[in-house]
């Protein structure tokens, strides 16, 4: 080895076009939707029916519930509520995995992760139709 | 791999600092087939350009000229600098600020966009350019970024070069070591440029960072070259007690304010003006009280603390600079650094607290023996910076002074170079080796291989850097000087029986300090030898036993050559042109 | 400020590693003095002056701007030159070389492989057309600076990257410091360099590897805040591919 | 010559700090978020099967069991929200001149808007 000339390109550079910019979208618009209801929605319909307070007890019967679902305002609302943070876990975990000594199996974690949140969106979608 | 690989480039350039780097971009420009080295001993961005702080100086705005900024020059050197280069400077100098502003420098800014300046030491005109109050690391990293775009340019980072190959009668190449390998190599070069900065590191209380050890110095003087103007040492007058670390002339430039024990302006009383209220529109004035000369300044302190006006603590006496009228807004937009340095290693926030300064050494304005083209003596070798003398400084350099000079000799030293290495070829390849060969054995005989040696590198340098703070400080004597003179000279002689813990190869820096010090103690010597020949009181060199300027006897530049038999002096005259020798005046404009 | 006189000492455990007689690192305890007003590095430098000259690592402005001085302080990437020891006493305090970085001895590193990264991004102005340099300065308001001066405030300590868990396991990642500075160009007003940057700064091994730990901000001792330069980064990215996809988006 | 010396990070280096662990700790809130999602697909599942199904899903959500999960979920909702809201002035920088508007300032707003639709998601559930 003599002079310390820096060669370039970068020896581990794969180049080209990468495609997280999409993934890291749907995380991040994930995040957000996340952070803004996510805390609201695990309350109300994880906790506030189970410990009935107050109006919420009348509020979970059936008809109340499948009365408020059925507005199709409510289903796109609950759609992008449940969607897009699907997305956002899946990154989270998936890079998460290879933070913690996954990295071998890098592109394999990527694609379970988001398929998983695609077919749950699929299944969602088809949930909040046939209410 | 062989044990003496030999490398070659056309241009070699030692020191990757402000100046190196400023050389290499200028010889890469100048022809893209030229190829040029950069060999440092650390990595480029570790360079000490990177610690200057307050500013850089070149006329700029229509109220300056290029007149005032060539006579402020010439009376803060006291009329040692030589006029022809101090004009060559002053006026490249804009080109080249503008230069570094195109290169991305992220100077501070006036509200229409236009570059801003601020006020600094013995300045008729306010002309320092400033990026905050770290100018000299944004300069260096624009400097350092922008050669990393040339292909021609490659750098040998961490390679310290221990000495100047010479063959028939021109220098052509350096013996280097490599610190990750310890081999020590050739590396030829058709010309090679000094670029290694000062020697504020024989001093014990000094600004310069550790790699500040003047190599570049005793590597000429070792060649032959002279060394010139040795005995001017800068004392910058604000510095923090025990480390030394730097507190810029820019916070007094933006109008800080300098007292004593009794919260006295105490400069008023050493010719240096009358103090206006720091609330004064007109405060800080121009060339007077706190903006006056860095030598004066420092001087100051020293007959303060003669008469008991200092305050002592447990690194020395201080006195005060006291920056809280600023306020907080503006301590933090024009002084940031300040404020952090102070916070970090004195304990004190200046926005509420006075800060404790005293002198430090900070540059060195001698050094290496150029003409204004940058050439030194010997055929092919240059020197830049503040490793060499041109000389603009002369006798005391003027703040802000520094960062220009590296640029605007930096790029006629790299176009000199280029064009030297175009009409030279290397001489004899063989014989080039076998000296860098010869040197390799010699390290390895004298550091590595040496059984019995009883001194310890630290020991030695303590008392070097102590003999040189008690007799070559800001006030001096001859019979001051020459015991700091016989102490170096039984420091040379212990020397020769240092004992090193390390003898391994691979990052030894227990070797390249003693490297360091060996070169150190002939940069101390020619201090304190130029120092007891001039026996005049000239700028930062004060004798007491001889006052007065004597324009008669020492209107001229010292020239210090090694030999067998100990130092021999020559004077050159200064070059005067359109400024005769008159009498330094600040406080009054 | 302690007197010098003073009697205590503290504990320092280094970090050794002599590539040319042993295989493996060991840990080596030295005593030195206490000084209230003593950095870890003062601390070194008494070491190697006094005790064991043997010992190697990288230093010099010791005031903080130089960045050669980074070391693992008790864990924590740290700037030698301004780690108190009255921050650690009486505790012993245990230096290491920066982690995520080769060791070529002691507590020195390698940075081959951050030079080459930093050279990658393209840290220097890039224009479509020079101004001459007799028409002077381009312009740039107090504003337009401010839109990138922190992140121009990078010493290269390389601290960034000793607290970066994507760093410690991705070879190719690029790393907090570098794509800073690539942001720092592209965020000059005086700068149309971006496109060459794209690949680097936006690529595989750019901003998309980062997951935000954010401790890179959190050591960086000059305020730098590459965690904000690399989100930043982001939005600006995803907003570019999305407008890819558009039917009259432009491919790259 | 031997080449230099690496150190491994390993797999357990989010153990090694404060910071790193909370760093995981809001990473590992994805884990609690997307398992909420798939029980609540569950329970809109059973909304659409009839009054029956969701019925003995509720029984079922509202065991100890799943309130203990949902407590904990929501306790990793609010540890994203939390994490969320203060990055954003690290994604989005705003200027005032050469004044940069306090990260402070940039977080607030979201907690006000984060209580507005919290209210308004409550008040047409409940209503």
């Amino acid at each position: 080895m003599s002079a310390h000339t820096v060669p370039n390109p970068l020896p581990h550079s794969k180049g080209g076009r990468t495609h997280e910019p999409f993934w890291w979208s749907l995380f991040s618009a994930g995040g957000v939707v996340a952070a803004f209801v996510m805390p609201v929605l695990i309350f109300l319909t994880g906790l506030a029916g189970a410990f009935g307070w107050g109006a919420a007890q009348e509020a979970f019967t059936y008809d109340h519930i499948a009365n408020l679902i059925s507005n199709p305002l409510i289903k796109i609302f609950l759609f992008v509520c449940v969607s897009l943070p699907l997305f956002h876990c899946a990154h989270r975990i998936r890079h998460s995995l290879v933070d913690v000594g996954l990295g071998g199996i890098k592109t394999p974690l990527a694609v379970v992760s988001y398929l998983s949140a695609a077919v749950l969106t699929v299944f969602c979608a088809f949930v909040l139709l046939r209410i | 791999m062989a044990e003496y690989e030999t490398l070659e480039a056309d241009i070699l350039v030692v020191g990757g600092g402000g100046a190196g780097l400023r050389a290499a971009i200028a010889c890469a420009e100048i022809d893209p087939s030229l190829s040029v080295a950069v060999i440092s001993k650390v990595y480029p961005m570790r360079s000490h350009t990177v610690a200057a702080e307050g500013g850089t100086a070149a006329v700029i705005k229509s109220n300056d000229s290029l007149e005032d900024h060539a006579y402020d020059t010439v009376s803060g050197s006291d009329w040692l600098a030589d006029q022809d280069a101090v004009w060559a400077f002053v006026k490249e100098a804009p080109e080249e600020l503008i230069q570094m502003e195109h290169w991305g420098c992220p100077w501070s800014r006036e509200p229409d966009g236009s570059v801003a300046v601020r006020p600094f030491g013995g300045m008729k005109t306010e002309r320092t350019w400033f990026a905050a109050d770290k100018t000299g690391f944004h300069m260096l990293h624009a400097l350092f970024q922008t050669s990393l775009k040339y292909d021609n340019v490659t750098r040998y980072d961490e390679w310290f070069v221990t000495k100047l190959l010479v063959e028939d009668g021109r220098c052509q190449g350096v013996a280097a070591l490599e610190l990750r390998t310890g081999k020590l190599r050739a590396i030829l070069g058709k010309a090679v440029i000094l670029c290694t900065g000062g020697a504020g590191r024989i001093f014990p209380f000094t600004t310069n960072g550790s790699i500040k050890t003047g190599d570049g110095m005793a590597l000429a003087y070792r060649a032959g070259v002279a060394l010139k103007d040795m005995e001017f040492v800068q004392y910058h007058p604000t510095g923090l007690p025990g480390t030394g670390i730097l507190i810029t002339e820019a916070a007094r430039g933006e109008g800080g304010i300098m007292v004593n024990k009794h919260g006295d302006r105490y400069l008023q009383h050493y010719d240096l003006g009358k103090p206006l209220d720091v609330h004064d529109p007109n405060h800080p004035q121009l060339r007077q009280m706190e903006l006056g000369p860095r030598d004066r300044l420092s001087q100051a302190f020293v007959k303060e603390m003669e008469k008991g006006n200092t305050i002592e603590g447990p690194y020395g006496d201080f006195i005060y600079l006291d920056v809280r009228h600023l306020g907080e807004k503006k301590i933090n937009k024009k002084i940031p650094f300040v404020r952090e340095l102070a916070k970090n290693y004195a304990g004190i926030d200046p926005v509420h607290e006075t800060i404790p300064v005293r002198p430090v050494v900070h540059y060195m304005m001698g050094g290496v023996h150029t003409d204004i083209e940058t050439a030194t003596s010997l055929p092919g070798l240059f020197a830049i910076g503040e490793c060499a003398c041109v000389s603009i400084n002369g006798a005391n350099r003027l703040g802000s002074n520094s960062l220009t000079e590296l640029l605007v000799f930096g790029a006629r030293g790299g176009k000199n170079a280029a064009e030297f290495a175009s009409e030279n070829a290397i001489s004899d390849k063989r014989a080039l080796e076998a000296q860098a060969r010869d040197e390799g054995e010699r390290i390895v005989r004298t550091f590595i291989l040496k059984q019995g040696g009883t001194e310890r590198i630290s020991t030695i340098r303590d008392q070097m850097t102590k003999a040189m703070e008690a007799g070559a400080g800001i006030y001096r004597t001859e019979s001051s000087l020459k015991e700091t003179w016989d102490t170096l000279m039984r420091l040379r002689e212990r020397f020769e029986k240092i004992a090193l813990d390390d003898r391994s190869n691979v990052y030894n820096t227990d070797l390249t300090t003693a490297l360091e010090l060996d070169f150190m103690l002939d940069v101390a010597a020619s201090v304190a030898f130029s120092a007891l020949e001039r026996k005049e009181s000239r700028g930062s060199h004060q004798r007491t036993d001889y006052p007065d300027r004597d324009d008669a006897k020492y209107l001229n530049h010292t020239l210090v050559y090694r030999t067998e038999a100990g130092p021999r002096v020559e004077y050159q005259d200064v070059v005067i042109t359109k400024w005769p020798p008159a009498e330094r005046t600040y406080g009054k404009k | 400020m302690g007197t010098p006189t003073t009697q205590r000492t503290i504990k320092l455990e280094v970090f050794r590693y002599r590539p040319e007689e042993e295989d493996e690192p060991t840990f080596q305890t030295y005593e030195v003095p206490y000084r209230e007003d003593w950095v870890v590095l003062d601390a070194l430098n008494h070491i190697k002056d006094t005790v064991d000259g043997t010992l190697s690592y990288r230093w010099s402005c010791r005031m903080g701007v130089c960045g050669s001085c980074g070391m693992m302080v008790n864990g924590y990437p740290k700037l030698t030159c301004a780690a108190f020891l009255r921050d650690y006493y009486p505790n012993a305090i245990r230096v290491e070389p920066l982690v995520n970085f080769p060791v070529e001895r002691d507590l020195v590193i390698n940075m081959d492989d951050f030079m080459r990264k930093l050279k990658a991004v393209k840290p220097w102005i890039i224009r479509k057309k020079e101004q001459p340099l007799a028409e002077g300065e381009y312009r740039q308001t107090p504003a337009e600076l401010a839109q990138y001066k922190q992140f121009s405030m990078c010493i290269n300590c390389m601290l960034c990257y000793s607290a970066c868990p994507v760093v410690g396991r991705e070879e190719g990642f690029i790393g907090p410091a570098v794509l800073a500075l690539g942001q720092r160009y592209n965020l000059d007003s005086r700068d149309q360099g971006r496109a060459q940057r794209q690949e680097t700064i936006f690529g595989h091994e750019g901003i998309w590897e980062c997951t935000f730990v954010g401790e890179c901000s959190t050591v960086c001792p000059k305020d730098v805040d590459p965690a904000g330069a690399i989100q930043m980064a982001k939005v600006q990215g995803a907003m570019e591919y999305m407008k890819t996809l558009l039917p009259w988006g432009q491919r790259s | 010559m031997k080449p230099p010396l690496n150190r491994n990070m390993g797999s357990t280096w989010w153990l090694s700090r404060g910071a790193y662990f909370l760093i995981m700790l809001r990473e590992l809130s994805a884990v609690f978020i997307a398992a909420y999602l798939v029980f609540f697909l569950i329970c809109l599942y059973k909304v659409g099967q009839g009054p029956e199904a969701y019925g003995a899903y509720l029984r079922f959500l509202w065991s100890p069991g799943m309130i203990l999960f949902h407590l904990v979920a929501l306790a990793f909702a609010l540890l994203h929200m939390v994490t969320w809201f203060n990055a954003t002035p690290k994604a989005v920088r705003v200027w005032r001149g050469e004044e940069r508007v306090p990260p402070a300032l940039m977080i607030g707003p979201n907690y006000a808007v984060w209580a507005v639709i919290t209210a308004f998601i409550i008040w047409v559930v409940l209503k």
